[in-house]
């Protein structure tokens, strides 16, 4: 019972996007071959791990109001960049993996950087970054270069199964995002980020380091792409400069489905993986039904738009019913402090 | 001149780039060359245009890329069902000015982020698309449909010229009109806009719609260079648009900016891709070399105010 | 709010239900509930009396070329009365094919036949497939031979490649600058073909010189700013080399507008019906490509033929019902050379 | 435009605006409970009440913000179903909110244009001719303002000036004028006085909101108190012969309804040793330059100066948000760096700034985390929250400051003006600080709060904590104060002693030497 209202609207959308995974999954389990058993599920999971990994630590981002669209680009950068490492490079790949790690927090130190230091709206920041990571990306390996012929127990990490069960990137996902979520929502950490969200400049008095932990944000960002792209890496098994092209959308997609709000402040990472498994489930349930990838795409626009209609229409609904509590002028997002 | 400084800055940038192509690469400026330039920018500044009213309201398109493609195939299957030209284009204009109505609905009337809606928008069109169209040309168009039937050189004078019409209507509509202050206004401060006795809604509504028929024309200007249209046209398009917007100056706070530098950003961005080719530049630092461009400009102008 | 939260999932309800119960495309050959979950582990011998279910991969939807093969391969699974699953990624993206296939795993199909975008990237998981029990064959773009069956080939990439260069040097007589215009520098079959370009390039016509390779992110409208910009800057490019479809017409286009016409000429790889109107008018030389209708059909074909066990390893020969009759070399099985579509033969074809 | 503020005399007298049995509900919260109102032309109307009382909501209504759920609203004779801002515009209503309601990245013309040029949107602007009557208005209101200026340079009085002159442009028949002074020094005071003076000689009718009871006296014809969203009573405020029919207290009794406890509590305590010391202390960023001044423990100092005098960027020095770069400040004796807030905070140093809304507190978070924001890492060792700490922390603070809320997770942003204050006071207060700094903390608080928050500013000081008060309302830095401290241009420019005049903080304020006077 830490904040009751915030809470209340956490349960609102958890539980609307709750509902919705339970239709898809009662749908899918009529007209999906083979869609409702236990190896589908852990299929499901193993698959939606990079994305997750992105969409977990995007939570964070959101939620102090910023952005971060170049991190499908950085997970390119950081395979790519593991991929040399190891092949050009002759390192172990343990030692690769670790340098990997250190790209990707050098890369969102510079996002953090051009976002801190100069106070540029992270939305343009990382459009430019966005750009210039696959384009080092593609300049590392001059587009051709396909890294592959990985050490087996490296693939292991991503096509190996616990138990012959349990894909074996299940529990490195499930120890970020349980992190994550405790890290926004049990810590003094994840509050200054909620007060950074709702008003830079009143959690600035407050006495928050607003430029640091705005930084660490998109440090953990950087991080969190080039943790997705080992993954990727060895569940793919080859490393090449396109890879991650589009993730950054299907990541935010993710988060804004899972309740946070885009303007910053209000939001949760147990929203942000209901939103993942919602997508996740969709896309394979669809496939299941032998209905064509395109649908997919499709429904994925017509859930966000009707899971952010709901919210509205639910917010003036009850706000007529059970009366506001929010000011009548405060209707006008709030604006991060930009430009 | 404080005010104006990221229009001088990125236009300093502009000419410092043709400055070197002209020493390197006099080529570029060949007809041609030119012609082929410009023609292909001139969309792309159609549509920047939009969007420059739509992130002057504080709000953001991203689905134009494939609003663009709904758009431009919907020109070619017209054209083939043998609509005369001016038919075509006023449906393909009506047909984007609905798109974007949808956006804008969605946007003021319901007060979704923009960037969100048009982010599953966007997904949509074009998945919609794909399905519809599986990737197949637009082919066999008749002859009135590239160039308008009016020959090369004139077609390329009627892009440029139909572009250039767009651009100093919307200048002088934002800088001469009350509308154009709404619009403004609105981007400042929306609350006090509301206390003005100006309809934050309608105005935002309406440069969604704006934008969506200004794709619409766009589309057609692009769509008449060519002899078919490819479905997958207008593929990060969204991407170029907005790099040129807020490379131009524009804040995506709202309320600031002006078309000039949009021009400006729009062309430097242009020039960009063949310059690399005169310039005889390595492919693979295409992507880079664009991505550095965008920081540097912006960074420029952020280091500047947060020296003052 | 309780009644309010119920009531929209219910409208999802309606609106997936609408979608996801009705076989709307036209894909699908049988209605989607005809399976079930105990087919998967069934061997893939298969009875007359039950209808192969086989998967057919792209490297990308909305692509024409994979259009055409797909024609072919619904026209064979009409011959052969199979089940045809047809599903790819939007994108070519290794990684959105791997998920597929492992999808199919799950949904438990008979044969998967794939176009591969990425040879190792695709390998685990069609070995996967393998190991349950599922059959794989693989056409356009091989995988690692141990993940497959048979490979329906249609051209190797030193075939395409030799192709292309040795008809460029025919129209340039042998010497003279080109260009070439690709998809993405990361695609991996066009990095294949443009190595074997070069190495055929380098080996048999020393006074050949490439002086530009662009990128058209695999649009026209792209393509035709790229030709643009290659031809102002390299005034003594003579020819422009597409490697990938809608680089073709762009490419054309391009030297169209340019005047140059004849001066400059244009070959590559593409689909007929998107080039006849440019070699017709005499800007486009030699569009380059195997019959592409065929090649899905004849793996369909050979798909169904290794379920049933009718295409063993060490065959030599493959009839292929009314398509005729093709050779197998080793896990090979040969479409024939490249084809040439030129004025005089374009207008025989319609894909 | 046109503006044409030549009424006929005739309609002196008659009302503009009748309003009878107005309500106004926000979801279950009644806002309006029935109002009745009236205005005639020429006469300044006073609306009061504390802060919740409803004058924000009824002068919205008025200038059409927001429609009323129920009641008579006639306007100029004629009866309106409802009325939107543009509506109300063209029926020349125009309305000066407490924040202007300008937009920061126009200039001054574009907008007075937005507003006094026609509202047809595709019309033609010319730049030249509205530059032309922009000037003139400008120099009709006194304002030395460059009408090509972005309104985003302008201080808050100029850009009151600017919302005056656009009334003023729009020929206005009601002006409706929220805590116009709020943020004025005495000189821009009085001639805002002369303004409106002058308007309500041309007939205009003026409905004034302020907290200052003084400028009601000054100012007002009629006064009507609003409590708990209901008119309570109108009343004259002088008679026939021009003789004063109010008295402050009854005027008080009226607004909130009960005795309020004296407004300048005395103080508990004589001032201990020096706890701060300034020296020099100067930042060119902020333009604040050599300030020396020392608070002793238990002391509370005022600091008085016209609006621009750098008394809140002093404080904003100070407190390391634009970090000094020149001088030396000591607190308890030893020299200290503060660079950001946080270095403030580990000195003992609270801020409760100036801007509440934007600054003081968070409007969208619960109360409860409004108030332990400052001291989350103090409250939370290791640095994992737990609800139940943070709630008796919060739940204590609410009773010691008599906050009135729902709980401690109301959200700040439901509170009232002076609850919200309260909240802003308490964060910093369960820093259990050294030294505290208060920017304006009544600005825009009723009487009600405003005696309560000066109980409490003595009490902390009775408690040895050393009180930098900064405020622009002269009785109270005069009543709170035990020395004064003017600024001018950056600077310190004179301490009084406590008990100075009014007279003699002002002189100080404006540069005039005492021998001068």
């Amino acid at each position: 019972m830490s904040a009751m209202p915030m809470r209340r609207t956490w349960l609102r959308s958890e539980a609307f996007l709750l509902a919705v995974l339970v239709v898809e999954i009662a749908i899918f389990s009529r007209t999906g071959t083979q869609f409702f058993s236990g190896t589908n599920a852990m299929e499901i999971l193993r698959l939606s791990v990079e994305i997750g990994l992105l969409a977990v630590v995007m939570t964070p981002v959101v939620l102090t109001g910023g952005i971060d669209l170049s991190v499908g680009s950085l997970l390119g950068l950081c395979a790519v960049c593991f991929g040399k490492l190891w092949r050009d490079g002759g390192m172990p790949w343990p030692a690769a993996a670790g340098l990997s790690l250190i790209v990707g927090l050098t890369a969102g130190g510079l996002n953090a950087a051009l976002i801190t230091r100069l106070r540029l709206p992270p939305l343009i920041v990382t459009l430019g970054s966005l750009s210039l990571f696959r384009g080092l990306a593609e300049a590392l390996t001059r587009g051709v270069d396909n890294f592959t012929g990985f050490p087996p127990d490296f693939l292991a990490w991503g096509q190996g199964y616990l138990g012959g069960v349990v894909p074996a990137q299940a529990p490195l996902w499930l120890g970020v995002a349980v992190g994550m979520t405790l890290l926004v929502h049990n810590t003094v950490f994840g509050r200054a980020l909620r007060a950074i969200g709702h008003s830079p400049e009143g959690a600035r008095h407050a006495g928050i380091a607003v430029e640091r932990c705005t930084a660490v944000v998109y440090l953990l960002s950087g991080l969190a792409a080039a943790l997705a792209a080992l993954v990727y890496v060895a569940r793919v098994g080859q490393a090449k400069a396109d890879a991650g092209t589009g993730y950054e959308l299907l990541a935010i997609t993710a988060v804004v489905l899972g309740g946070t709000s885009i303007f910053g402040g209000t939001g949760s990472v147990i929203g942000t993986l209901l939103g993942v498994a919602a997508l996740a489930v969709l896309r394979n349930g669809l496939q299941l039904s032998d209905q064509p990838g395109e649908l997919a795409g499709i429904l994925t626009g017509a859930l966000l738009l009707v899971v952010l209609t709901a919210e509205v229409v639910f917010k003036k609904f009850s706000a007529r019913r059970r009366g506001s509590s929010t000011l009548p002028a405060s209707n006008s997002p709030s604006n991060p402090a930009s430009s | 001149m404080k005010r104006y400084g990221r229009e001088l800055s990125v236009t300093a940038s502009l000419g410092a780039l043709l400055l070197l192509l002209a020493v390197v690469a006099p080529a570029f400026f060949g007809r041609q060359q030119l012609l082929t330039t410009l023609t292909a920018a001139a969309p792309v500044l159609v549509v920047a245009c939009g969007m420059t009213l739509v992130v002057l309201t504080r709000q953001i398109d991203i689905s134009v890329g494939s609003q663009f493609a709904l758009c431009s195939v919907a020109a070619g299957l017209l054209a083939r069902a043998g609509w005369p030209m001016p038919a075509v284009i006023l449906a393909v204009l009506a047909g984007g000015a609905l798109l974007g109505a949808f956006n804008g609905l969605l946007v003021a009337g319901l007060g979704l982020p923009s960037i969100v809606v048009t982010l599953a928008t966007f997904v949509t069109w074009r998945e919609t698309l794909r399905w519809w169209r599986e990737g197949e040309f637009v082919k066999d168009l008749p002859d009135r449909f590239q160039w308008l039937g009016l020959g090369q050189s004139s077609g390329q004078l009627f892009i440029l010229l139909a572009a250039a019409a767009v651009f100093a209507l919307l200048v002088y509509g934002l800088r001469r009109s009350a509308v154009g202050r709404f619009v403004y206004a609105v981007g400042s401060d929306r609350e006090a806009a509301r206390l003005s006795g100006i309809r934050p809604e309608w105005v935002t509504w309406g440069t969604f719609v704006t934008l969506g028929a200004l794709v619409g024309v766009a589309a057609v200007l692009n769509a008449i260079r060519f002899a078919d249209v490819d479905p997958k046209t207008g593929t990060g398009l969204e991407m170029q648009v907005v790099a040129g917007v807020v490379v131009g100056g524009v804040a995506v706070s709202g309320g600031r900016g002006t078309l000039w530098g949009v021009l400006a950003g729009v062309l430097l961005l242009a020039c960009i891709a063949p310059a690399l080719v005169f310039l005889k530049f390595p492919p693979q630092w295409e992507k880079a070399i664009q991505g550095a461009i965008i920081l540097v400009a912006v960074a420029a102008d952020g280091s500047r105010r947060a020296r003052r | 709010m309780n009644r309010f939260l119920s009531l929209l999932p219910a409208l999802l309800v309606l609106a997936l239900a609408s979608v996801g119960c009705k076989p709307s495309a036209p894909d699908t050959a049988g209605a989607a509930q005809t399976k079930t979950g105990s087919d998967a582990a069934a061997p893939a011998g298969g009875g007359a009396g039950k209808a192969l279910t086989i998967a057919f991969l792209p490297k990308s939807k909305g692509n024409a070329y994979f259009i055409a093969a797909r024609q072919g391969a619904e026209q064979a699974a009409k011959e052969l009365g199979i089940k045809l699953l047809y599903d790819g990624p939007t994108e070519p993206d290794p990684a959105k094919q791997n998920e597929i296939v492992e999808t199919w795993i799950t949904r438990g199909v008979d044969v998967i036949a794939a176009a591969c975008e990425n040879r190792e990237g695709i390998s685990t998981a069609l070995r996967k497939a393998q190991s349950r029990g599922i059959k794989v064959v693989t056409f356009d773009a091989d995988a690692l031979p141990d993940a497959r069956s048979f490979f329906v080939n249609q051209a190797t990439p030193e075939g395409i490649g030799n192709a292309l260069t040795d008809e460029a040097a025919r129209l340039l007589n042998g010497s003279g600058e080109y260009a070439i215009i690709t998809a993405s520098l990361t695609a991996g079959n066009m990095i294949e073909w443009q190595k074997a370009i070069e190495k055929r390039n380098a080996e048999k016509y020393p006074n050949l010189k490439r002086v530009a390779l662009r990128p058209c992110d695999d649009l026209k409208d792209k393509a035709f700013a790229e030709a643009t910009a290659i031809l102002n800057a390299n005034p003594n490019v003579k020819l422009l080399m597409n490697i990938c479809s809608p680089a073709v017409p762009g490419a054309a286009e391009a030297v169209k507008q340019a005047g140059k016409a004849g001066q400059v000429k244009v070959i590559g790889l593409g689909l007929p019906n998107e080039n006849k109107r440019y070699v017709k008018e005499g800007v486009t030389d030699t569009v380059i490509l195997w019959r592409v209708v065929d090649l899905g059909r004849l793996t369909i074909h050979v798909a169904a033929a290794t379920a049933r066990g009718e295409l063993k390893p060490g065959a030599t020969q493959f009839t292929a019902g009314a398509l005729g009759s093709f050779k197998v070399s080793g896990d090979n099985v040969l479409l024939g050379e490249p084809f040439k579509f030129t004025k005089d033969n374009i207008d025989q074809f319609d894909f | 435009m046109n503006a044409d503020p030549h009424i006929e005399r005739s309609n002196l007298g008659t009302p503009l605006l009748r309003l009878a049995g107005v309500t106004k509900s926000f979801g279950a919260v009644r806002a309006l409970k029935g109002v009745s109102f009236d205005l005639r032309a020429g006469e300044v109307h006073a609306l009061l009440g504390e802060n919740g009382a409803g004058k924000s909501t009824l002068i919205k209504v008025i200038a059409g913000a927001h429609g009323p759920d129920g009641g008579e609203l006639e306007v100029f004779g004629s009866r309106l179903e409802r009325l939107d801002p543009g509506t109300a515009h063209r029926l020349g209503i125009a309305c000066i909110y407490q924040q202007p309601a300008l937009f920061p990245d126009l200039t001054v013309a574009e907008n007075l244009g937005i507003r006094l040029e026609p509202s047809t949107p595709w019309r033609r602007i010319d730049p030249t001719a509205r530059r032309g009557w922009a000037e003139a208005l400008l120099q009709r209101v006194g304002a030395r303002i460059s009408p090509e200026a972005e309104v985003r340079s302008l201080s808050m009085p100029e850009q009151q000036l600017v919302e005056i002159a656009c009334a003023l442009g729009a020929g206005a028949r009601v002006l409706i004028m929220d805590e116009p002074t709020a943020s004025l020094t005495r000189r821009e005071v009085e001639r805002l006085f002369e303004l409106v003076r002058d308007l309500r000689g041309q007939g205009v009718g003026i409905i004034y909101i302020s907290h200052r009871l003084e400028e009601i006296f000054a100012l007002a014809d009629r006064v009507t108190v609003l409590r708990d969203g209901e008119s309570i009573d109108t009343r004259p405020v002088r008679d026939s012969e021009g003789r004063l029919q109010l008295t402050e207290s009854e005027l008080i009794q009226c607004m909130v309804g009960r005795e309020i406890a004296q407004l300048y509590p005395a103080p508990l305590r004589p001032p201990g040793a020096v706890a701060v010391k300034l020296n020099q202390v100067g930042c060119t960023e902020s333009g604040v330059r050599n300030v020396s001044l020392e608070i002793r423990e238990g002391e509370i100092l005022g600091m008085s100066g016209l609006v621009g005098a750098g008394r809140t960027e002093l404080a904003r020095v100070l407190f390391g948000l634009t970090p000094a770069d020149s001088g030396e400040i000591q607190i308890g004796g030893t020299a200290v760096t503060i660079r950001s807030p946080r270095d403030a905070m580990r000195h003992g140093i609270a801020y409760v700034p100036e801007d509440r809304r934007r600054h003081g507190v968070i409007l969208e978070m619960p109360v409860a985390d409004n108030l332990s924001l400052a001291v989350l890492r103090r409250l939370f060792t290791g640095g994992w929250l737990r609800a139940s700490t943070e709630r008796g922390m919060a739940t204590d603070l609410i009773q010691r400051l008599g906050v009135k809320c729902a709980g401690p997770q109301a959200l700040a942003g439901s509170l009232s003006g002076g609850n919200q204050q309260k909240v802003a006071l308490g964060r910093w207060l369960a820093t259990q600080p050294k030294w505290l700094i208060l920017d304006e903390p009544t600005q825009g608080v009723d009487v009600g709060a405003k005696g309560e928050i000066h109980k409490l500013i003595r009490e902390l000081a009775g408690s040895g904590l050393a009180v930098l008060l900064i405020s622009s309302d002269l009785p109270e830095v005069i009543g709170m104060s035990d020395r004064i401290a003017v600024m001018r241009g950056g600077t310190v420019v004179s301490t009084l002693p406590g008990g100075s005049t009014a007279a003699q903080v002002m002189a100080a304020a404006l540069g005039q030497s005492e021998e001068a006077q």
